[in-house]
This record gives structure tokens, sequence and C-alpha cells, in this order.
């Protein structure tokens, strides 16, 4: 019985997650952030994601799961941009995993906000809850132009209408990254063996990607960063993303 | 053999139906087009026993709802925005509904056992009974009783009066 | 138990039978289709199914020349990244780059060589052999050869580097003819012209961004656009948060916020046409500040004498303040750099702007030093060092010659010059007097459409070639471009079309040019190149070397960058000084305001517009996809009354375009800028007939120096036609309203 | 007068019945369908014996499928693989089958097998995590070394693949990314 | 209570029995024009949507809940008139409930149901919607019960079933009247449907505690179902959503729109089948009143979440509070002001109170009033929620516009078959309130 409730408090947070080896965590720097957009290609490319066409990106139904948000400051001439790459910011407290009815998001051992696409069916809540409005809905069925779906990515399911899609941190990679680890005598993923194709795109080195729960990795020394916060902190979402505001000279 | 009497009035109704009970008759049923308090108190209808049903059905949806939950959470440790695997303030709503959920079925149950309906058997009866005629059957009665039955309904001033055979 | 009849018990029978049946049927429904399991019939080498590989290569995208592996499954491209060991991408790629693969797979591909059937430039094509197209063109030359009128053929194409441009050098002139022009919207001829003029020699030194603290650029997108993006980028990262305790700071000038402004700390919007000027200005005050000790002082202070802050700064509208605070910073800063590009570079003074920012450069003793200007003392490989000019100048050449019916069969390889050229240039009509003209594209576009013949070429992806990027990276380097995936259709690179044609022609060309493929061709060239560093290793040894080098993409001696901080001869820069103000066509009064078209970073000079990716990539400043827009100055629009989405008519002195009004905050009023990329017209369905190609409209105004078109310098008006059009974008609200977004929450108060 | 539901319910009997009937015969459509009916063992373009091959000739499981232990995918033989043997060994030169895999090598032609076990498009598996994690390949394929046409023994489900995960407490065996993509 | 004067228990049983056995033309006439209309307006639309996918409608990203879930919250809102109200005046005693309650529940039953196929038109893929139901199934997983999501299927579900369970057992008796007015397949299938009702002492005795136990559990369930249709939304963190106040103010808004509904069932009960002897002035006057004080507390949750967003002060909050009272949408807020909040004090005159055409209206507005405010807080609030570069834009498509009225079609359907199925007023309750059978009355 001890034993029991031992297991039962044992599903209690933070405990819970504190056993496993992983959370993949990303830092971005705004200071090197240009708003290039590689890395929304970047992450088309990698993600299947679909094409959506003219009309339906003018009803707003595009779907970019990193997306490079513009803010203007100031009025002209005194006028600043600041870019801000949005993508799906994997809260250890995710408005959106309580959501689900179904269990289609949940957060797994590795700190990811999960999405099950096969399991998803549709009702959008998680999208409404989300306050960082990065996940995306399949209003259709996308389809490719012979012979572009030569390109789709075979890590990656084709999400067909009806489903709920966001950024996962490229899990193909970190799957194909802790596989290997396996391979090598079960050692652990080693610092730098695994990026998200945003970040191994960004031509300016501005996202970094990482495990946090290992101190020594490029990521965690990023997280100390005097100039680091997360975004709209005060909803206590607790964002695995640290953004790094910008320095002035 | 029972015997069925219609009344037009409501007195006249409760007086044959305490006369009835008054000679010894137990197995009788009063047939009104509405409830009537009065009936019941002659029949010595008190609290209804279905009150025990909803008050099982209510505890074990409890039970079943907070296990459900609480099961379902376990099955699969999936944790979700950040909250600890059993969660009570949730788990206690899907409780809430399933209190209300067995409550109400049990107390449907209750009803049918309680009341023997449905009626599978032959019932006597008369369809101005659900109209605006109060009638008295006096079931299972034999021999002399018919007659006893009768004279007791015919002297409470019944409209009509029928004789049936019950299949048993 | 009642007995149940023999009528009834059929029916029970009947039922169960319909519901097995039924259940069957159900069963079969919901089973999954049948799929195959299709063994190799011999795999290759290095064949795992289920695993990708990496192959590395070079992009075509722009003409930076970076390094990309490309990702292959099944022998399909999955995905490319930019190749690690590679200088210049570094493991990084720009969205263009990413954007390789719908080339590759773009479903507008030419798949067959095609000929023409109906009146040029219908856009009816039908299906050819190669081998009779091949000798259609084949024979023409041939004939052309013998009869020593060879140099009625030209051979026009876009900026190639490397062998294959060799072997188009070689093959014109094998042929007899000298007429092989390259020509490229983007290439940066005024850059070229004025480190003539300034040094001598007309090569694109190294930016050293990286290692610099102040950046002063004038015009120059180098984040987007401009030569080396990705490189830049890169370079960018490090000089703000690469080095130890310092954070380097960038000032762009340019009328119009680009990608790169957006990112300084400072962004100036001088009066376009008067950055060269600007960059006197603050020669001016730091030669006159005594920050320059050089010998030549005093004639330097003669020189700029003309250009107090005071009068720069009443044209150019930049505050003398301002002027002597950049002049300050600028001598002051421990590696400062100032670069020019964009338009600030493409006015009838460019050249002359050009030497300004490289007298700037020389004033504050930025050459030859880490986080200066760096020259490249050595190519990697020296026949390919001279970079053929892809300017203008050429291209009129050109068009003058067809014009005078001169030209007899034009060829025409990846290069669209009637999209990237002002209409008034009258190219396509030009093009009509030609009876031949020959077309070597993977896509239709508007170029293409006018050809009588398409050579459908592979891809990059597909093709074998090699490159040295320009400008080098401090140290010789070239990069092996090899086929990622076979061939999709029925296409053939470039390199082996012209082995062929050679091979057709016949007389010596078949001799001289003996490689039975491009591939061949490559590996010989480099084999020479070997020979010539190792002084003739054995044959293996070259093997080894050839495949270490194919494996990694890229060959590079990072050692031997001895002569990299060599600065050749600034002698003549003083003398070159002058009076750097652009010519605008158009009067002020007619034609109020200036047209600023830009480079974007989606599109570039318009070669992106057939890719879906990219059609669907917001624009990085104004978040706008799928289509055209004119930027105004939320003030001018206010005044002309003028709204998001209302559609403009802009007519220049040459031409008029139609094209939606976005009010954009970092703008001049006095300036509505364009987007160079849409507007095509036959330019596959992704292009569609989507915009506005703001080039059509440039006048064709020729810088004074150079001679190559002044592209920026353009008066237009604008007038409401009182239509509307949607502009679809992506952006809300761009304004953070005061929420904890950018910074956290106590930095916003 | 007299009231009874049963009486009222007489009419109703048969045609109740006849729907039971009914609704019973669609399982056992659904059942037989599912245990006889349906393509669980399909008639492949060669009629290729594992029997022969494993049992009689002992050839182990990994010599044919070559990227079992390596990559996701088992893969079936190359037909050069086929050939190189059927060539080399005087004996299993002739035979209509062997005839068969001769043209397809002649022409060049993969030979189209039909896919016996397929897991849906949405699952992540690797053969090789499981083959280093000990597993035989019997466990899942079945005793496919006495087949002489492949038979599927089982049917690939969700529940088939987490009953072994939670069983042989596999790391994160039951988190849903280790096996969804 | 009788506004034309007693009638006798027989005439109950056949005024009220002949609305289900006698049928003219016109019913038939109007049931094909529903159904034609529910067909073509509601399920045609569907079927296109569920081919090509729910973009079919206007929803985007910036607003992935549109009409479809403002309209489930509307018709699960209507259908607190029923049953909560009948079971709390039951509770209470309320004798001018009776003549109301039977069709005011049936209200209920097909308000849930058309607000049931309201999330299955929302859905994105509503052939695998069983997976929220908490059915044993291969995977081994079931639904998520943290989700408010799973609150409303646990609700709903519920309350559907205790809604039927509870209008089936107060019509049992009327069934077996029916069964006796009645001959061949009608008798015998309501002797089932009554399970040989014979109204016994018995009968009526456990049926009566049964009731009364029905309605004792339906109450704090109905209560609930609207708490907790509004966490749907309460439970966001959206700026304009994420109030505490939503539960009671759902749950207020839910009640006076259901009882405006009633008004309106009440007027086409007493206008088509002839009702006048049951539903008279006392009705209408009782929820006049009833409409008054309901539009009272409505009004003042309203003013409540306007100044708890304004007094809270966040740039969130505002925005939202900006958009809704000044936005694209605004002159739909200020009609729905218009309509709930100061059209039902006209009520207070006694006048209007007691004329049955200006109460339709009135109560017609009021839920006109009601649909659009359960759409503004669907499309006012996802479009402006934290970040600002995602603001957008939510305009419901034909289809969705289709659908909505296709939803009233099919609840006009239910309604009238309904009407022909079941006694529309409970005999045996109008009884109640008649003089009883006594020789001295």
């Amino acid at each position: 019985m001890s034993t029991f409730v031992e297991k039962l408090r044992s599903y209690r947070k933070p405990g819970y997650y504190d056993e496993f080896d992983y959370h993949w965590t990303m830092t971005i720097d705004l200071d090197r952030c240009t708003g290039c957009e590689a890395c929304v290609v970047a992450c088309q490319a990698e993600n299947n994601l679909p094409i959506v066409g003219e009309e339906r990106f003018a009803q707003s139904r595009e779907i970019k799961w990193i997306r490079i948000e513009r803010y203007w400051e100031g009025e002209y001439p005194n006028v600043k941009m600041g870019f801000i790459p949005m993508l799906c910011q994997q809260c250890d407290d995710a408005p959106c995993e309580t959501a689900c009815p179904v269990y289609a998001t949940y957060h797994n051992q590795d700190g990811l906000n999960t999405q099950i696409y096969n399991r998803c069916i549709g009702t959008r809540t998680c999208a409404v809850y989300c306050p960082y409005e990065v996940r995306y809905f399949n209003w259709f069925t996308y389809t490719w132009d012979e012979p572009l779906e030569q390109q789709l990515n075979p890590d990656v399911s084709v999400r067909e209408k009806g489903v709920m899609e966001k950024c996962t941190f490229c899990i193909q990679r970190i799957r194909i990254a802790k596989d290997n680890a396996k391979d090598d005598d079960e050692r652990r993923v080693r610092d730098g063996e695994v990026v998200p194709a945003c970040v191994q795109s960004c031509p300016t080195e501005a996202m970094v990607f990482g495990n946090s729960k290992d101190p020594g990795s490029k990521v965690s020394k990023m997280m100390k960063n005097p100039r680091g916060y997360k975004v709209l902190e005060e909803l206590n979402t607790s964002p695995s993303i640290v953004y790094l505001t910008k320095a002035h000279s | 053999m029972a015997v069925i009497g219609a009344f037009a009035y409501e007195e006249d109704f409760l007086a044959a139906a305490e006369n009835l009970k008054a000679s010894g008759f137990d197995n009788i049923s009063l047939l009104s087009p509405l409830p009537l308090e009065e009936a019941q108190e002659v029949l010595g209808l008190g609290k209804s026993p279905v009150r025990r049903f909803s008050l099982a059905g209510a505890i074990l949806g409890g039970i079943c709802g907070f296990a459900m939950a609480a099961g379902t959470a376990l099955v699969f440790i999936l944790p979700t925005g950040g909250r600890t695997i059993i969660t009570l303030p949730p788990f206690l709503v899907i409780t809430y509904e399933m209190t209300i959920l067995f409550g109400v079925l049990f107390t449907l149950l209750g009803f049918h056992f309680v009341s023997g309906l449905p009626a599978w058997r032959d019932k006597p009866y008369l369809p101005s009974a659900n109209i605006d005629h109060f009638v008295v059957v006096v079931e299972g009665a034999a021999g002399e009783q018919v007659a006893r039955a009768e004279a007791i309904i015919r002297d409470a001033g019944a409209d009509e009066i029928r004789h049936v055979e019950e299949d048993q | 138990m009642s007995k149940i009849s023999r009528r009834d018990l059929l029916q029970y029978i009947g039922a169960g039978g319909v519901g097995a049946v039924g259940g069957v049927l159900y069963g079969e429904s919901v089973q999954r289709n049948v799929e195959l399991l299709i063994p190799q019939v011999v795999p290759p080498d290095d064949y795992s199914p289920g695993v990708a590989s990496w192959y590395n290569t070079v992009c075509n995208q722009c003409s930076a020349g970076c390094g990309i592996s490309v990702r292959i499954r099944e022998g399909k491209a999955k995905k490319i990244e930019g190749n690690p060991v590679h200088p210049v991408s570094q493991g990084r790629t720009c969205a263009r780059g990413q954007a390789g693969l719908n080339a590759l797979y773009n479903p507008d591909r030419i798949r067959t060589p095609l000929q023409n059937a109906g009146q040029r430039g219908s856009g009816s094509f039908e299906e050819i052999s190669w081998g009779d197209a091949l000798a259609t063109v084949g024979s023409r030359l041939g004939r052309l050869k013998i009869e020593n009128n060879a140099s009625r053929v030209r051979l026009l194409t876009g900026r190639v580097r490397g062998r294959l441009d060799e072997l188009f050098a070689q093959f014109m002139g094998l042929l007899g003819s000298d007429h092989y022009q390259q020509y490229d919207f983007t290439y940066p001829s005024a850059l070229m012209a004025a480190n003539k003029t300034s040094y001598g020699t007309d090569v694109l030194p190294y930016y050293d961004i990286k290692n610099a603290t102040f950046v002063l650029s004038f015009g120059a997108d180098y984040l987007g656009t401009w030569i080396s993006p990705v490189h830049h980028s890169l370079a960018y990262g490090h000089l703000r948060h690469g080095q130890e305790g310092r954070r380097g700071k960038t000032v762009q000038i340019e009328p119009r916020m680009s990608l790169t402004g957006a990112s300084a700390d400072e962004w100036i919007p001088a009066r376009p046409g008067t950055e060269g000027l600007l960059a006197l200005g603050i020669a001016h005050a730091l030669v006159s500040d005594g920050r320059y000790q050089g010998s030549d002082r005093d004639e330097w202070s003669t020189a700029l004498a003309a250009f107090s802050p005071a009068r720069v700064s009443a044209e150019t509208e930049v505050s003398d303040d301002k002027i002597s605070q950049l002049a300050r910073e600028f001598g002051a800063s421990a590696a400062s750099l100032a670069i020019a590009g964009g338009a600030a570079a493409a006015g009838t003074n460019a050249v002359a702007s050009v030497v300004a920012v490289n007298a700037l450069n020389h004033i504050a003793g930025n050459l030859g030093k880490p986080g200066g200007v760096i020259f490249n003392s050595e190519q990697a490989f020296s026949s390919a060092a001279a970079s053929r000019p892809a300017g203008h100048q050429g291209v009129l050449d050109l068009t003058e010659a067809m014009e005078a019916g001169d030209v007899e069969v034009l060829l025409v390889h990846d290069a669209n010059p009637v999209y990237a050229l002002p209409e008034n240039v009258r190219f396509q009509q030009a093009l009509q007097n030609v009876p031949l003209i020959v077309a070597l594209s993977s896509f239709p576009d508007e170029t293409t459409e006018m050809a009588d013949l398409i050579l459908p070429t592979n891809t990059y992806l597909e093709s074998w070639g090699d490159d040295v990027p320009d400008p080098g990276v401090g140290f010789p380097v070239a990069s092996i471009s090899q086929p990622v995936v076979a061939p999709l259709y029925d296409t053939l690179s470039a390199g082996d079309i012209v082995l062929s044609l050679a091979r057709q022609i016949g007389g010596e060309l078949p001799i001289r040019m003996r490689w039975g493929t491009m591939e061949e061709f490559i590996r010989d060239r480099w084999r020479e190149e070997y020979n010539k560093r190792e002084s003739a290793g054995e044959a293996q040894e070259f093997e080894a070397f050839w495949q270490a080098s194919l494996e990694a993409g890229v060959w590079g001696q990072p050692g031997a960058d001895s002569g990299g901080n060599s600065v050749p001869s600034t002698s003549s820069t003083i003398a070159s000084i002058a009076n750097p103000v652009s010519m605008f066509a158009g009067g002020e009064s007619d034609y109020p305001l200036v047209l600023h078209p830009y480079l974007t970073a989606t599109f570039l000079d318009g070669r992106g517009a057939n890719l879906p990716w990219l059609q669907e990539l917001p624009d990085p400043m104004t978040s706008v996809v799928y289509g055209s827009w004119a930027e105004l100055n939320p003030a001018t629009a206010a005044e002309m009354g003028i709204k998001d989405g209302d559609v403009l008519e802009i007519s220049s002195p040459t031409g008029t375009v139609r094209v939606p009004a976005l009010t954009f905050p970092a703008i001049r009023p006095d300036v509505v800028a364009m987007p160079i990329g849409q507007g095509h017209k036959g330019y596959g369905r992704y292009a569609g007939d989507r915009g506005a190609n703001p080039i059509h409209v440039v006048a064709n105004q020729i810088d004074t120096q150079s001679g190559e078109l002044a592209w920026a310098a353009t008066r237009v008006k604008i007038k409401r036609t009182g239509e509307k059009l949607q502009i679809i974008k992506t952006d809300g609200v761009t304004r953070t309203l005061g929420r904890q977004i950018l910074a956290p929450k106590n930095d916003h108060g | 007068m007299s009231i009874s539901v049963l009486d009222a319910l007489r009419p109703a009997k048969k045609p109740a019945l006849l729907t039971l009937v009914l609704v019973i015969g669609l399982f056992v459509g659904a059942w037989v369908h599912g245990k006889y009916l349906s393509d669980r063992s399909p008639v492949q373009p060669i009629d290729f014996s594992h029997t022969i091959h494993t049992t009689d000739n002992e050839i182990p499981c990994q010599h044919c499928h070559i990227y079992a232990d390596t990559t996701p995918v088992a893969g079936v033989p190359s037909v050069s693989k086929c050939i190189g043997c059927h060539k080399s060994l005087p004996d299993v030169r002739e035979g209509p089958e062997i005839l068969k895999l001769a043209a397809y090598w002649e022409n060049r032609e993969p030979i189209p097998w039909i896919k016996v076990h397929d897991v849906p498009d949405f699952v992540h598996f690797t053969h090789k995590r499981h083959i280093k994690a000990g597993l035989e390949c019997q466990e899942c394929h079945g005793s496919v070394e006495t087949m002489d046409r492949v038979t599927r023994v089982v049917t690939i489900r969700m529940s088939w693949c987490v009953d072994c995960h939670t069983e042989k407490e596999v790391e994160n065996g039951r988190d849903c990314w280790t096996c969804h993509k | 209570m009788f506004d034309h004067g007693q009638p006798s228990y027989a005439e109950v049983n056949k005024d009220v029995l002949a609305t289900m056995l006698e049928t003219g033309p016109k019913y038939w006439i109007l049931l094909g024009t529903t159904m034609g209309v529910a067909g073509i307006c509601f399920f045609m639309p569907w079927f296109y949507q569920l081919i090509v996918g729910v973009g079919a409608a206007g929803m985007n990203r910036n607003a992935v809940w549109g009409t479809y879930l403002s309209n489930f919250i509307f018709w699960i809102g209507l259908s607190h008139s029923g049953t909560l109200l009948s079971a709390v005046l039951h509770i209470t005693n309320s004798p001018w409930r009776k003549a109301i309650y039977r069709s005011a529940e049936a209200m209920t039953l097909f308000s849930l149901m058309t607000a049931a196929l309201f999330v299955m038109v929302h859905v994105g893929r509503v052939w695998f919607v069983h997976w929220s139901f908490p059915i044993p199934n291969q995977m081994g997983l079931w639904p998520n019960f943290r989700s408010p999501l799973m609150f409303d299927v646990m609700a709903i579900t519920t309350y559907l079933t205790a809604s039927s369970i509870f209008i089936y057992m107060g019509s049992v008796p009327d069934f077996a009247a029916v069964r006796d007015a009645s001959t061949g397949l009608r008798r015998r299938l309501y002797t089932i449907f009554s399970f040989g009702w014979r109204g016994t002492a018995r009968e009526w005795h456990t049926l009566g505690w049964a009731y009364t136990f029905f309605a004792v559990f339906v109450v704090p369930l109905a209560v609930s179902v609207h708490s907790i249709v509004s966490w749907d939304f309460a439970l966001s963190i959206v700026p304009g959503l994420h109030h505490t106040i939503f539960a009671p103010y759902f749950v207020c808004g839910a009640i006076y729109s259901g009882t405006a509904g009633i008004v309106t069932v009440m007027y086409c009960l007493r206008k088509f089948l002839h009702f006048e002897k049951y539903i008279g002035q006392v009705h209408l006057d009782s929820l006049g009143k009833l409409l008054i004080a309901l539009s009272l507390i409505w009004s003042y949750i309203n003013i409540l979440e306007l100044f708890s967003s304004w007094y809270g002060g966040t740039s969130f909050e505002l925005e939202a509070l900006k958009f809704r009272l000044i936005g694209f949408y605004a002159p739909l807020y200020w009609e729905m002001i218009l309509f709930c909040a100061f059209v039902p004090l006209l009520m207070l005159s006694k006048k209007i109170r007691w004329s049955w055409n200006k109460m339709l209206v009135i109560s017609i507005l009021i839920n006109i009033g009601m649909l659009t405010e359960r759409f503004i807080i669907v499309a006012t609030s996802q479009p402006r929620k934290f970040l600002p570069d995602a603001f957008g834009f939510y305009f419901p498509s034909w289809i969705e516009i289709s659908i909505t009225i296709g939803s009233f079609a099919i609840f006009a359907t239910l309604f009238l078959i309904f009407i022909k199925w079941v006694p529309s007023i409970s005999i045996y309750e109008v009884k109640e309130t008649l003089k009883p059978l006594r020789r001295d009355a």
C-alpha cells in the first residue's frame, strides 16, 4: 500500500519529470535574429507542411510551425523593427494539453509537448487555449502537385483533414539521435547531436537547441544569459523556449 | 377472479377502498386518472423504497466516476498541462456527473422494481380509469369473496361493476 | 418453445445469410489496400532502406556559392541543409537555398526537348527527341561555322562560374564567336567598376563583417540579398555576440528599411541617390577631425573640401550631428567597415558612390585587416578565377546587335532577360529579329517562351559542376557540385548539351572538347589543378583526393591565406572622388516620388517565384505572400488618401504598373518602394500571373562611369485607380501594445 | 379489459428475432472474413517457399533480409541477390518459379512482392531496435521458416504493440511518440 | 388559471389526444417543409464539409472556433428552459408549471440533440468522435478526463439521459391515455411505451417519488451542464473568456434564453394546437416576470464582466474589450445589449406582459440576442488573444450560416414529430389543477 502511495506521489510534478534524462530546450537570441525566415522554409521542408495555396492563405489557413512575428516600435524616422520567431514553446504547464479530450496532446518524459496526429479528432480546443497561437489545423486534406510529393519526409506523417498539428522540436531527429545513441553503448544523446531543422538552418546561429538537464550543454549556458526571458511569462505556462532580448551596443 | 368497480366520485371510491381494506381484502388496486394521496394512504404507502435506489445509485456513480477518471489516468501515464496525474478538481467534475447519471438510472431501475412495471401479465383494467373514473380492483378474490367485494363496492356507489378472470 | 415452421426457418436462414454476407463485405471494405514491397534489382553499394544519406553539392539559388548537403532517402532528395565543412555556408542555409527542392521537383519543369509549334512567344510547343533537337542546333551552328559566320551566334547565360563557364567559353571560342555574355540582375557591376577605379583590379574583396565592430552599410542588404547573405548572416551573428565582451554595431543607410536595416542599430533614411555624398561627408569629418594621419592627408583635405557636413547635410537630409557622430564612431571603432550596394550602387552615380565608400574605408584604414576589407590574392583555380562580368552592358549590346539583325542563333541558358530588363530596353522585341533562339532551361519562363527550341536542362541537383565562391573567404576554396539524384526526366545538364553540340558540329570541336560527359570534364580539370599543386602525384592519389573532395563537397586550403592581407594600390582613389549625386529619370514636378525597386530575400530578382515554398513565405518585412505591392510612408499615403489595398497606377516616364498600396512605417515619404520578383507572365503555375514587375517600369538610365543600368534612378507618379485588392499577409497588428513579447516585463516599463 | 405488455410485444417477436439473427450473422461474417477470407497470405508473383530456403537449406533470415539489424526496414532481398545463388548453384537453375525469377533478372525488373505485414503510415517502426533488443523474427512474424507461402499470424494493432512494450518494460515504451510520428 | 373556464376531465383527455390522433394536411406540409429545410440547409452542407474538410466553414487559424461552437452553446442554453425549470417548479410545487412543462422538456431534449449535432459538425474528424467516450477499445486508451471537453461529454450525455428519462417518466400515464384512446398498432406501441400503466395507487406513489428524485437530480445537473459549457471557455486563458463569472453568466443566460424559448413554444402550442384552454394568462404573466428577473441578472453580470475586464487593466483584457465594444462586431454587441437588456424591460408593463403577440416578439428578440451573445463570445475573443501579430478576423461562411438556419429546422422537425407522439400537455397533471371529482364539488 505504501509503495502504491509512493507511486502515486511520484506522478506529481516536478518529481515525475526529474526522473528522466532529457528536457529539450531552445534559446533564441533576438539580437542575432535577422528575420530572414530560413527557419520557416527549413521547417516546411522537414515536416511536410502543406503548400496551402493563395486562396487558403488569404483565408488565414496557412500552416507554419514556426513563423516570424514582426513588431514596429516608434514612428518614422525613428522606427525600429523587432523580429521574434514564434514556434511551439513546448510549455511544461501547457494550457493546450489539458484541453484535449482524447490525449492527442500531452507532455512526454523529454519535456516535449506532443501531438499525436492520428489520435486527434479535431475539436481545436488546444488551439484556442494556446496563448502563442502556434497550433495549426488542417482545414483540408492538402495535396502536392506531382512530383512535389517526392520530397516529403518519410519520417514524418502527412496529416489529413481535421487534424491539429504543431512544432514537435523535430521529434523524428530526436528519435534518430536517440536510436544512434542507443546503438552506441546505450549512451545518452550528446550535446549538439540533435538539432531541429530551424536551428540547423539559422544563418546567424540565433537558435540553440539542447538538453537543459545537462549542465554542460550549450543551451544550459545560454539560458543563464541575463538577457534571457520567456514570452508572456506572466501566463505561467513555463515555456521551454528562452528568448534573449535585443541588446544595445 | 378479479372484481372491478368504477366510481365517478373520489370520496365514494375512497370509501369503497377503505371498506374493502377493513374487510380483509389485501390484494386491492386503486386506479385513478391522477395521483391521489388519500388512496395511497388507504394502502398505507409511506416513504417509497425508490429513494434507496437513488442513494445507492448516486454513491455507486460517484465511486465509479472517480475510479474511471483516476483509473484512466493511471493506465497510460500521460501528464497534461503540468497537472498531477490524479488531478482532483477535474476528476471531481466527472465524479459529480457520474453521481447524477447513476442516480437517475438507479432511480429508474427503482421505479420499475417497486412499481412492478412493465406489467408483463394481464392486469384487470378499465380505460375510464385514465379519464374521469376511479376504479377499485379486487384481485385474487375467490368464492364468496367475490360477492362480498362486489357488495362493498356497490354499497359505496359504484357506477359499474365487472368480473374479470385472471390468468395465472 | 413453439415449433418453427419451414417458412420461418428459411427466413431465419435468409437473415443469417444476409448478415454474414454483410459482415464479410464489411470486413472487405475495411481491409487495407494491398501494398507492394519492391526490392532493388541491384542495390547500390551504399543503399540502406529507411536510412538517409547526405550528399554534398553547391547551391545555385543565387551567386553566393554556398555548399549544401542534400538528404537522400531511397533515391529521393528530402532536405537541403548547409554543408558544415563549406567555408561559405558553414552548415547554414537561407530560405532560397532550402527551396531548391521545389526547383528539383517542380511540377512545371520541362521534361523533354520542345520545339515551337506556333507563333513565337505563343507558348505552344511540341515534343521532339533529343537527337532531332541536337541535330537541328548542331547543323545550324556547323553551317555558320563553315560559312565563317559564327560571330552571328550568341550565347547568353545567367551567372555561371567554374567549369561550366570555361566550357561555354571554350565552345564559343572553338565555334569562332566571341559573343558569350552573362547576365544577372543581381550582379554587383558598380562595385566591380568602382573597385577597378579604387584598387585597379575588378575583384570582389572579402568584407570581413565577422570581425568588424562597426559596419556602416550604404544600401547593401547584406543579410538578405547582397552577394553572400548566408555568409554575411553568420558573420553578423558573430559580430553581435560572437566576441567576448563586445557587441558590434551596425548602421544602415537606405531610403526604405530592408531586412538588414531592420537588424541594424541605426537606420538612416538619407535622400535616395545621395548615399555616396554622405560617405564623402563622413570622410570629410574624419579627415578634418584629424583622424586620418596618412601622408596624403592634405590631398584628402583638398579632395574632400567640397563635402563639408553642412552641405552634405542639406543634400542628404541627414543632420550634421548625425554625420559627425557617424564619423566619430567610424573612426574610433576597433574595426570599422563601410560597404555599398543595393540602390546606393544603382544610381547614375553608382560608381562614384561606391568609390566614395571605398575612400571612407581607405581613410579609416580598413583595408587589408581583420574586420575590414580583405583582398583575396589567390583564387583556388586560376583559370576559373576571372569571374565573367554579368552586368547590363553586355546584354544592352546584345539587344542592339539583335535589333541590327546581327544575330542568327541565340543560345540562352538559365537567364531571363525578358523579365529582368526594363521594358524600354526592348529586349523582347529585339528577339523577334533572331531566326533561331535555343533555350537551355529547366523551367518555362518569359525568355524560354520566346525560344524556337527548348533543350531541357537538369537542375543543379542533378548536374555535375564546380564553383569558386566569389568573393572568396580569405583563402583558396573550390566546391564540387555533383548530382545528388538521378535526373527525373529526359533532361541533360547544360555541360552535357554543350559537349553533345560540339560532337554534332564536328570538325575540331569534338577533338578539342574530347570529354564524353561533364563529369569527365570536371574530373579532368580537377586532375590538372591537382597535378599543378601537388607536382604530379600518382593516379591513385588523385583518386583519393577526388573522392575526399566529392564527399566533402569542397576543397580548400585554410592555411594558404598568406596573400590575403595584401592591399592593392589605392593611389587612384583620391583622384576618382567625384560629386556623387544621382540623376533621376523624370522631373520632380511631374514625377514626385522616387521608385525604389528592391530585391527580396524570397525571390531575389524573380528567379525564386516559381518555388511554392517561397511564394508561401511571408515577405520578411511586410509578411505579404502571393503578390506584389507598393510601399508608401503612412504620411504620404494619408496625404493622398491611399489606404492599404488600394490599387495604384505607378507611372514612370517609360511605363506603368498597377499594384496595391501598402503603408510601411520605415520608408521615406518621398519614396515608393516595390519588391522585385513577382509579375511573371510565363514562369509556371506558382509564379502565376500575380503582382507586377517593377523592373519593367525602370527607365533605361545609365551609370555615367560604367555604362551599367541605373535601376534605382527613376521617378514615378502614383494615382489611385479606385480598385481594391486584398493584400494577403500573415501579420495582424504589428505593435506589441505594451505586451511582454520582445523583452522581459521589467525592461519594457 | 386488461393490459399486458407481453401481448403487445408478441407480434414484434419474429422481426426482433430476425434482426437478432441478422446481427449475429454480421458478426459471424466479419469474424469469418478476418479469420479466413482476409488476405493474410497473398499469392506472391513468385511462389517462393521459406521452408525450402530456411528449414531445408538452413539459410538464416538475415542472410537475405540483410538490413533487418541495421536499418528500420528489414528489406526483401534484391533480385541480384536471388539470382546470385540461383545462378551459381547448379541444382537450382531450373524449375518454373526459378525461371520466373530469371525472367525478372533478365528484364532488370524488380519483383513486385505483396506486403504481408504492413504498419500504417503514421507509425514509426524500426526492425533494428527490435532485433537489437533480442527479439526473434518469429515472435512477430510467426514461424516463417515453416511457411511455403508467408502468412500473417498476428494482426498488427496498437494493443498488440503496447502490450509487448508493457510486458518487456521497454524504456518509454508507452510514450505515444515512441511509435507515432 | 384557465382563461376560458374549467374543462372537464374527459375534455382534457379529448382535447390533448385530439392533437395527436387527428392530423390535417397542414401538419404534413409543415413537417415536409421543416424536413426539407433541414436536409438542404443542414445535412447537405454538412456532407459537403465532411468531404472537403472543416475548411468549408469560415474558421481560420485566428479563430479555430466559430459559429458551430456558438450555436452549440446557444442550443445547450435553450435546453435549460425545460428540464431545469420544470424540475425547479416541480420541487417548489408551482401549479402553473403543469400545463407547460411537457413541451418545455421536449424543447430541452431537442435542443440538446441539436446541440450534440453541432459538436459533430464542429469537430474535424467526426468519424473518430467515439474516442471521446469512455468505451473499451483495443488501444487501451481512454479519454482525458482533465479536459473541459470531457466534462462536456459527460455532462451532456448525462443531461440527455436524465432529460429523456425525466420527460419519458412524466409521460407514462399519458401514454396509457393514448393507448386507451387508440387501436391497432398504435395501441400496441403505446402499451409498450406506457409499460402497461394502469394508474394504481402504488404506481402513482412510486412514480411520484421517482419523479421527485429525478427532479432533485436534474436541477444540479442542469446548473452544472451550462457551468461546464462555460468552462470550455473560462478554463482557457484567453482574454475575454477567462472570467470567473462565466459559469453563473452562462447558466443565467441559458435559463434566460430557455424561458424566452418557452414563451415562443407556448405561443405556437396555443395557436396551432388550440390549447387556449390550458395555457393562459397566468403562464404568460409568470414567465414574463421570470424573464424580467433573468434579464436583470443577465445585465448585471454583463456589466460586471465589462467592469472586471476594465478594472483588470491588462493590455490583453482591454484590447479584447475594445474589440468587443467598438470593433467590427460592435453592432452585433449593441444589438445584443438592446435585445437582452433593454427590450425585456418593456415587460414591466402589465399590458405588454399580458399580450401574447407582444410577448412572442419579445421572446424571439431575446433569443436573437442570446444567439448573438454566443457568437460574439466566440468571434471576438479568439482573434484578439495574446500576440498582436496573430490578431485576425473571423467571418462565418455560407456553409456555417446555412447550417445554423438548418439547425432551427431540425429542432422544428423534432418538435413536430414530438407533438404527434407524445401528448404535448400533461393530461394527468392538468387534471390535478382542475376541481377534483367530488360529489360536493
